[in-house]
């Protein structure tokens, strides 16, 4: 991209001149830095100007609200029910009416509201620089493709369908459905590679341009599309889907326009972007002026272990609210955790809209006039050139950050939108798979068990176990048996509790279940997962609660265990814990590893065991009700030992008899344990805290609450520790992990064959 | 023809009779603790009416055919015994965790949304109650695991003693081999015998459901015995009652498929929702006796708002996982959108958008609307219909209820007026607007979604509120033509009278009709046949059971396919072909399923390149009867305005004045009669509104047209 | 006035501290971080997200890293309630978590005119209503 | 709606029993209005002894008796001075109905008889509402007294579903009342929303004042047994009576109680 050198003001002339030889030469656009970092909605235009100061008749706009809203949710039920796209199978997409200026006025009810915070960008470019673009210019009937997040989206297996509404030859709203694709040609299937080490591994990155001309669909670049990606089908299938949808919408709604004219129509979208603008400021002026932060680490780069920072402060002042993500971990160039900056803006949103105020209606606005400061170059707001194909490992974090502190924000207001709730659990775990199925079919996708995120404890009850993804109200888990019938996998636990898995409070967060697959009967298979949190916890507890655990993939191979169960039913007796620690296969290999699996070849009757995680407890464990406790011990949710270590609750195992005075007794051993072992703060500090991480700690991110970042560098010597302002460090590129151990095993055999003398010819 | 149908709702017992040529409708109030005497209530009634008495009645009467709502009453009260689930190693928490709808499922949208107060509904089986067995079937029906006859026993001790009253078993992949459930009820019955166990049922998942799906097939199951005690009880109730007076044949249960059937050949799980599904039935009836084309019929109550689809042509919709009360449920339902909005609907004020927003809340019947003076002090659309002068406060619901217009006034100024800075009846008028016009985006999108427009058709309008709302909807819906129907008071049990005797029975399979991949049909005929054959015997087998000569059985082949990879799968219904013998049948079932498809989204959507499936057989195998006739609904001749009992000022939408209305009762409903709007006509069960641009045509039976003019 | 500001913790706008809502007992200056007024201790993570699979065998066994994760705990001195915990590097300061404008927050109260700890609620819904008064009932929660 | 007679009496015989089971079962203890196992246990006894045809459940001594245990929602109720808010708040209190949906429901359970619900009347409510807020009433008007009754007939609507058989509203002169001017003269005739409610929910609804008890038209006949009946004093039934109510003093003796009981038969 350009830049000049300002050293001098050049006069008007000079600056034309200039201004007409960049233009000229410019080799392409790029996302457009003025567009990408603003989420605020737009000012008035002249028309909307106009039509307000007239006066807007306030029944009347609530009438076309109504109206609007028939024709996207009719719009959104096509797309749910034609969709090929797994995503779109259980509402991972939505469908939405904008303004002249792109701002969302009104998003379909069910489905994926994160969309509302992004969606604006592809539409502004596309008004700045394909308006009156000659070779491009926007007619009725034209439609815009875009997947590319770095124009703005959650990410890139999402597409859009954008369509203008025009009237007298002027543009005065847009209608697009946006729906999760799944595949999109990535370096590894289903469209969110965890494998990719450059932007170019991301598959399809389609900047928003015009597939649909004045009403028919442009063969030579579907073509194009179909030949990029895995399943040229689903890319076929699914545009026609929403090009049906976006055009029924659009019915509906030249109908309105018909009925109560531009005008008013233009006035009621407005209104809608407006009224929600000041009543978000207002219920921000209701939460007690003050900064609250919320540091979260992630442990992983989906290939090796390595703990980075998301950091978020939040600074309230009157109906002002500024979120500030400086102090977060540095970009990783070649690694597919990043995210650009507004797929995090999309799940501040999806927390906003789904946790703080899901009573407000969903537009651009909801967020409109929250400050968000950012350093381009960190993982959560990363740049051009890095590969973002798991940026939902930041993007959920920011969604973590919102949801958890606006539940201790607003803790104190007396009027309450929603209830306070611990963490909801942030980790997409399940599998996904691809190979080729009993019915000879090529395939890839994933277990819709990622929508079985269990939710946080409430103040007043237990978290829901295993309930919903954050990221989408009503969306549904597979039947097993419908899918089996598809894949040549099987489930061989589908859904039991993990015993123990819970965030422990007074209130518990909800658990998570245990799977268990292995393939059968196909010539090719694998399994991926695509999660971090196995040495350092996703999420966390919240008053005294505690977080979740740490969840690794366990894996039997090299053997065929259904030849097992055949032979000798009592081998079908499965569960992680079992198979793990009893190993009843004695001709398998048992592994573990941590949830970042890159495309791994399945053996039939290998199996691959994975947990989902928990959400966070609520209040101090030895708070918790006893008799709770005890029947958590008799359903099998926890064991002895936690009821006693962690609630310090006594009972009898054989009838599950609570021991009142045992516990009582029990639980003031444990509160003064607490006050003896505790340290003053002060003095808690000056033991604890050290000047920077352990030394063998891959960290990136601010230490502490501090302006400088720490990274490690790979130097030509070896890793290096690193410290400075962000616009200052190198570039952070990782070592392939095969070699890194390459060098170890190397070096050890140095080592061993320096120790043992032994003379090797290395040249023979 | 002589015969009794009765609708048993949740307040009234409905009584549709038919004596020959004679049909009478009757009310009473149902009565809960004995069902029998609200009946015997109702039919004295249209016994009176008819000139006859009961023994008389009951001894030659042909059928007696009923419906209810109670079973899902039942279901939300949670009455009904203690049932343990014995389900496959790995699936544990299947049943407690549900699908990821399972918190949301039957509430409406704003809770559905609201993530964290997310909470899913009191299990009918408590964990307690579940336990696995170690086996386990594959997709096709091969053993995976074997079955350990130990296992069981030792598991359903566990749950005899843990407290089930009824056991469930409900078993993965049990509808492609259902070997290990039926050895689960073997050793159930052999090992604790009846003198052991007491009669504790069993029910097996695949008896239940032929549908793929763990979850739901479970959940049926267990639904089904959870229900299957009180049903049984309030259906050995009546039919006691109905031997005692002399009626010696067996009484017949309305299901949810639209068919009936005896009252043992019924499971629980297909009585629930019967009542309104009658209705819809009544509504196709009616539509194809008097050649009313496409019908939308529409069932306005207190709180809800039924819309029922009959597109001209006999083309069905039905759920095929629908959700009872709060439960994803598989059992071919005929489809009934249900939107939360009726008289009851609470008018509360939108802060952020100035605005007045409809429901979803409802004041319900308790405490009721504001003007019912029962304590409720929150606005609703009723309160907004009496200030707007439609309702007569001292005859509604039959002089039931006297409405206090004091109460509906001061709830909209204190919760509306001063917000909107309106007056009351400003108010009252965007309340009766707002409401009219949301029912009627509902009916749009209903409509639209599956391909029909809404000005195609014609609304029936039926249920407590529907005539009043009747134009208003319609206005904003598009639709020109109303009909409040023949025997509307009492429309369910009138679609009772015209049912068939007919089951369903399905079986999930996975036929490609056509691979994309390698460009092939689909060739194992023999296969797709001796699955068809196997349905049509089920069928077979219940109507024999239940007198039927195997002769007069016919069979309904449907199919339910998709293309590629979609969620929707499309119920065809195959009107000639019921095997398959060649590749002719095979394009045939393909051609059927693009034209519903095409019609349904356009034909640009269709997308066969990418595969078609059949996922879903299923037969329909029913006998024919006879029906209930109705009378021709073109009144014809001349036609005159009769004379009004009264008049006062009405407030109409579009008009800012207050009209001076005429008032007529129900001796104004002439088969020549003409009520131009606006006009307001009372009767015994119901209002008429007639808005300006409007008027009535009543026809005979009862019926009554709206027709703009 | 008291204005609950966590679980545990309101700030009393009088004396202008951080006070315990189990035990009352003083917590510090409402203008700094309560955390330096309670005691802290460095938990191994294994004790409370022990192990399921087994630790000698496995390098991932469900329990988190205790050279990546380390949980502080917090606790009122008075009581001894564990009224915070922070999941952190080890040697990672402890994040200043909260910071409450004291003069803002009287003032937001004066205006509303109500006693917060009346006032306070911890959710809108029908669900919050019910269980909240079930175990206030019986004293379970505050 | 005619109210049943278990106890097989051929007028169904309602007991005021607080007072005398004070003194007489509960060794002058309070009745526990608030400890519903311990309350279910004194009903018990109250009825092996007295046989009454409803269980007899004073909300007045239950709720308003026991506000001292709730200073929180006596300040709540105290918030505002303006007439009704008291009892509006107290009447909306979650924890304060749900004792009065379990104690009832319990009742019914555990002595298989109905309930009668003895409530104060709106406006004696209203007046000891602000008695115990501490934010006494000089007056009430017809309005207040209106406003009074919606609130105490959206708090019944919501005990719709437990077994209760009648409701008495009590508007007979308290110590609450004292001093207060009441514009009004509680009639059951202008509390429709109170009647109303009580008949869409199947229950019989009567008010008690000094003088006797009224119903509403076409319902009950209501005979209060005045307390000197317990002490023999000459009573005349009243054959038309489809109800009878009484109140049994504290000081009443044992024996004679019993020996005039079978009087009520």
């Amino acid at each position: 991209m350009t830049a000049i050198d300002e050293t001098r003001a050049l006069t008007a002339q000079e600056q034309e001149w200039v201004d007409k030889f960049m233009d000229e030469t410019t080799l392409f656009l790029g996302p457009d830095p003025e567009i990408m970092r603003d989420h605020a909605i737009s000012a008035r235009s002249d028309h909307e100007e106009i039509v307000l100061a007239a006066g807007v008749d306030r029944l009347q706009v609530e009438r076309i609200r109504k109206r609007i809203a028939g024709a996207l949710d009719e719009g959104y039920e096509m797309c749910e029910a034609q969709g090929a796209a797994p995503g779109a199978k259980w509402g991972d997409l939505t469908t939405a009416i904008y303004t002249a200026a792109g701002d969302v006025a009104y998003l379909s009810c069910h489905g994926v509201i994160a969309f509302s915070a992004i969606l604006h960008h592809p539409i502004r470019y596309i008004m700045k620089y394909w308006k009156d673009e000659p070779t491009v210019g926007i007619h009725e009937g034209d439609g815009f493709i875009h997947n590319d997040a770095r124009f703005g989206n959650i990410h890139n297996t999402d597409q859009s369908m954008i369509m203008p509404i025009i009237r007298d030859g002027q543009v005065i709203a847009w209608v697009a459905a946006t729906i999760h694709e799944g595949e999109n040609g990535a370096c590894e299937p289903g469209g969110m590679p965890s494998g990719s080490e450059t932007p170019f591994d991301d598959g399809l990155r389609m900047s928003p341009f015009k597939i649909v001309e004045r009403g028919h669909l442009r063969r030579d670049l579907l073509t194009f599309l179909q030949h990029s990606v895995r399943d040229p089908k689903l890319q076929l299938a699914d545009l026609k889907v929403k090009i049906t949808a976006v055009r029924k919408i659009m019915e509906r709604i030249d109908k309105v326009i018909d009925e109560v004219g531009v005008d008013t129509f233009v006035g009621a979208l407005r209104t809608t972007v407006e009224d929600v603008d000041v009543e978000v400021r207002r219920r921000i002026s209701e939460l007690p002026d003050g900064t609250y932060r919320m540091d979260q680490f992630m442990d992983s780069t989906l290939k090796e272990n390595i703990l980075i920072k998301f950091a978020c402060k939040i600074t309230v002042k009157g109906d002002h609210m500024t979120i500030d993500l400086r102090g977060t971990g540095p970009e990783i160039l070649n690694r597919a955790i990043n995210s650009p900056l507004c797929s995090v803006k999309s799940m501040f949103m999806q927390a906003i809209l789904a946790f703080w105020w899901p009573d407000l209606p969903r537009c651009t606005s909801a967020m409109s006039c929250i400050e968000i400061i950012s350093d381009e170059g960190t993982w959560a707001d990363a740049s051009y050139d890095a590969p973002m194909g798991q940026s939902l490992q930041a993007s959920f974090r920011g969604f973590s950050a919102m949801q958890a502190m606006y539940s201790r924000m607003s803790f104190s207001t007396p009027h309450k939108y929603s209830n306070v709730v611990a963490n909801w659990f942030n980790q997409i775990n399940t599998f996904l798979w691809g190979g080729i199925t009993q019915h000879g079919d090529m395939v890839g996708n994933l277990c819709a068990d990622l929508n079985g995120m269990p939710g946080g404890a409430k103040p007043f009850k237990d978290g829901e176990d295993a309930v919903s993804p954050l990221f989408c109200a009503m969306a549904d888990t597979a039947e097993q048996e419908v899918m089996e019938e598809e894949v040549p996998f099987m489930q061989l636990v589908s859904k039991r509790l993990v015993r123990d898995n819970m965030g422990f409070g007074k209130f518990t967060g909800g658990m998570g279940y245990e799977m268990i697959v292995a393939a059968e009967g196909t010539p090719q298979w694998g399994f991926m997962t695509v999660t971090s949190g196995a040495k350092f916890s996703s999420i966390y507890g919240m008053y005294g609660g505690y977080g979740c655990g740490a969840y690794p993939l366990a894996m039997v191979k090299g053997t065929n265990v259904y030849e097992h169960i055949r032979r000798d039913n009592s081998k079908f007796d499965l569960s992680i814990e079992k198979v793990m620690n009893e190993r009843p296969f004695e001709d398998g290999k048992y592994l573990t590893a941590h949830m970042g699996l890159q495309f791994d070849i399945a053996k039939d009757g290998e199996l691959y065991m994975i947990s989902q995680g928990a959400g966070g407890g609520y209040g101090d464990p030895l708070e918790r009700d006893p008799v709770a406790v005890v029947r958590d011990a008799e359903l099998g949710r926890i064991s002895q030992k936690v009821a006693e270590d962690i609630f310090a609750v006594v009972y009898d195992p054989a009838t599950f008899r609570l021991d009142v005075e045992g516990t009582t007794a029990a639980r003031q051993a444990a509160r003064q344990a607490r006050l003896q072992r505790g340290k003053p703060f002060e003095e808690f500090c000056a033991e604890f805290v050290t000047p920077e991480p352990p030394a063998e700690l891959l960290y990136y991110g601010s230490w502490g609450d501090v302006e400088e970042i720490t990274a490690t560098e790979f130097t030509i010597d070896g890793p290096k520790r690193v410290t400075a302002p962000l616009k200052q460090l190198p570039i952070i590129m990782v070592p392939d992990r095969r070699e890194v151990k390459i060098a170890a095993l190397e070096a050890r055999i140095a080592e061993l064959e320096t120790k043992y003398g032994e003379d090797v010819q290395r040249l023979t | 023809m002589k015969r009794i149908s009765v609708d048993i709702g949740g307040t009234f017992t409905d009584c549709f009779f038919v004596w020959d040529e004679k049909y009478v409708e009757a009310k009473a109030l149902t009565t809960h603790h004995n069902l029998a005497l609200g009946f015997n209530e109702a039919l004295d009634l249209a016994c009176k009416r008819a000139d006859l008495d009961r023994a008389t009645v009951l001894s030659e009467v042909d059928s007696v055919r009923y419906a209810t709502t109670l079973g899902t009453n039942a279901l939300i009260e949670r009455k009904g015994p203690k049932v343990g689930a014995i389900v496959t190693h790995g699936f544990e928490d299947t049943i407690p965790l549900s699908r990821g709808r399972g918190y949301g499922e039957g509430l409406d949208y704003s809770m559905q949304q609201n993530l964290p107060a997310a909470e899913r509904p009191e299990a009918i089986v408590p964990r307690t109650l579940i336990r696995s067995v170690k086996e386990r079937m594959n997709s096709a029906g091969k053993v995976v695991a074997h079955l350990d006859p130990e296992d069981v026993r030792s598991v359903v001790r566990e749950l005899v003693d843990a407290g089930a009253e009824a056991l469930v078993v409900s078993l993965v992949n049990a509808t492609e081999n259902p070997a290990h459930e039926l050895a689960i009820q073997e050793i159930i019955l052999d090992e604790f015998p009846p003198h052991e166990l007491g009669a504790i049922p069993v029910l097996l998942g695949h008896q239940v459901s032929g549908r793929k799906g763990e979850y739901v097939r479970a959940t049926s199951t267990i639904i089904d015995g959870f229900l299957h005690e009180i049903m049984f009880h309030a259906l050995s109730q009546l039919s006691q009652n109905l031997r005692d007076y002399g009626y010696d044949k067996p009484m017949l249960v309305i299901h949810n498929s639209g068919g009936m059937a005896q009252m043992n050949s019924t499971d629980a799980l297909q009585t629930i929702h019967s009542g309104p599904i009658a209705g819809v039935s009544a509504a196709e009836h009616l539509s194809t006796e008097t050649g009313l084309g496409h019908v939308i019929s529409t069932d306005m109550g207190g709180t809800s708002f039924d819309i029922g689809l009959v597109p001209e042509g006999g083309v069905k919709h039905y759920d095929f996982l629908p959700t009872i009360d709060r439960w994803l449920v598989s059992v071919p339902m005929v489809h009934l959108d249900t939107l939360g909005a009726g008289g009851g609907s609470i008018a509360s004020y939108d802060r952020i958008h100035n605005a007045i927003k409809i429901g979803p809340e409802s004041a319900g019947s308790n405490p009721g609307p504001a003007c019912y003076d029962r304590g409720g002090l929150r606005p609703t659309v009723t309160d907004a219909d009496l200030l707007l002068g439609y309702l007569d406060p001292d005859n509604y619901a039959n002089g039931y209820i006297k409405l206090n217009p004091k109460r509906s006034r001061f709830a909209i100024e204190e919760h509306l007026c001063d917000h909107l800075d309106l007056d009351v009846i400003d108010v009252a008028r965007a309340i009766k607007d707002g409401v009219d016009e949301q029912m009627a985006i509902g009916i749009g999108k209903e409509l639209r979604v599956r391909g029909y427009l809404p000005e195609d058709f014609t609304m029936l309008a039926y249920g407590g509120n529907g005539p009043l709302h009747a134009c208003g909807i319609a206005r904003h819906a598009g639709i020109k033509r109303v009909l409040a129907p023949p025997y509307s008071s009492v429309f369910s049990a009138c679609g009772a009278g015209n049912m068939r005797q007919l089951h369903f029975h399905e079986r999930g399979v996975h036929v490609t009709m056509y691979n994309a991949t390698t460009r092939s049909l689909y060739d194992r005929y023999d296969e797709f046949n001796a699955v068809v054959e196997d349905l049509e015997a089920r069928g077979r087998e219940d109507l024999v059971r239940q007198g039927f000569d195997p002769a007069d059985v016919k069979y309904r082949l449907e199919l339910d396919m998709r293309y590629g990879n979609q969620l929707l799968t499309q119920a065809v219904a195959l009107e000639d072909l019921t095997r398959m013998s060649g590749v002719g049948d095979v394009l045939a079932m393909i051609k059927t399923f693009g034209d519903v498809y095409s019609h349904r989204f356009g034909a640009s959507s269709a997308a066969p390149e990418a595969g078609i499936r059949c996922n879903t057989i299923r037969v329909a195998s029913y006998v024919e009867g006879d029906v209930v006739n109705f009378d021709s609904l073109d009144g014809g001749g001349e036609r005159h305005t009769p004379a009004q009992v009264s008049e006062r000022k009405v407030h109409f939408i579009g008009h800012d004045a207050p009209l001076l209305t005429p008032v007529y009762d129900h001796h104004a409903l002439t088969v020549d009669a003409v009520i131009p709007g606006p006009a307001i006509v009372t009767t015994e069960n119901t209002t008429f509104l007639v808005e300006p641009g409007w008027r009535l045509e009543p026809t005979s039976q009862g019926a009554v047209w709206f027709l703009q003019d | 006035m008291r204005v609950p500001m966590t679980e545990y913790l309101v700030i009393d706008l009088d004396t202008e501290r951080w006070t315990c809502r189990v035990c009352d007992g003083d917590m510090g200056d409402a203008h700094d971080s309560y955390k330096k007024g309670t005691l802290a201790y460095d938990r191994d993570p294994r004790e409370i997200h022990q192990p399921i699979i087994d630790p000698t065998r496995y390098e991932y066994t469900f329990s988190p890293d205790p050279t990546y994760c380390r949980i502080v705990e917090y606790y009122c001195p008075g009581c001894g309630t564990q009224i915070e915990t922070e999941y952190l590097p080890p040697g990672h300061p402890p994040t200043i978590d909260l910071l409450i404008d004291v003069d803002a927050l009287r003032r937001q109260w004066q205006e509303r005119g109500v006693d917060p700890e009346q006032a306070h609620i911890y959710g809108p819904g029908e669900d919050a209503q019910k269980y909240t008064a079930l175990h206030k009932a019986t004293g379970h929660i505050r | 709606m005619t109210i049943s007679s278990p106890s097989g009496r051929s007028v169904p015989l309602v007991i005021d029993h607080g007072d005398y089971g004070r003194a007489v079962l509960l060794q002058g203890q309070p009745v526990p209005w608030r400890e519903v196992p311990a309350l279910a246990g004194y009903l018990r006894q109250v009825q092996a002894l007295l046989d009454p045809d409803v269980a007899y459940v004073d909300v007045e001594a239950m709720m308003l008796g026991g506000l001292a245990a709730r200073p929180e929602l006596c300040a709540a109720m105290a918030e505002r001075t303006r007439t009704g808010y008291a009892l509006r708040t107290l009447l909306a209190d979650e924890t304060e109905l749900d004792l009065v949906r379990v104690t009832v429901t319990t009742v019914g359970d555990v002595l298989r008889r109905r309930v009668a619900l003895a409530v104060p009347s709106p406006v004696r409510f209203l007046a000891s509402a602000h008695e115990v807020a501490g934010t006494a009433r000089a007056e009430v008007s017809e309005d207040n007294a209106d406003s009074a009754s919606l609130y105490l007939a959206e708090w019944l609507g919501r005990l719709g579903g437990c077994p209760i058989e009648m409701v008495l509203l009590d508007a007979r002169a308290s110590a609450a009342l004292a001093g207060v001017e009441v514009e009004v003269e509680e009639r059951l005739e202008t509390y429709t929303a109170l009647t109303n409610v009580a008949a869409h929910l199947g229950w019989s609804i009567g008010l008690r004042t000094s003088t006797g008890i009224e119903f509403p038209p076409d319902s009950e006949i209501g005979q209060v047994v005045p307390d000197g009946f317990w002490d023999g004093e000459a009573t005349t039934l009243d054959s038309a009576a489809t109800v009878r109510l009484t109140h049994i003093p504290a000081d009443a003796h044992p024996e004679s109680v019993l020996e005039r009981l079978p009087a009520l038969g």
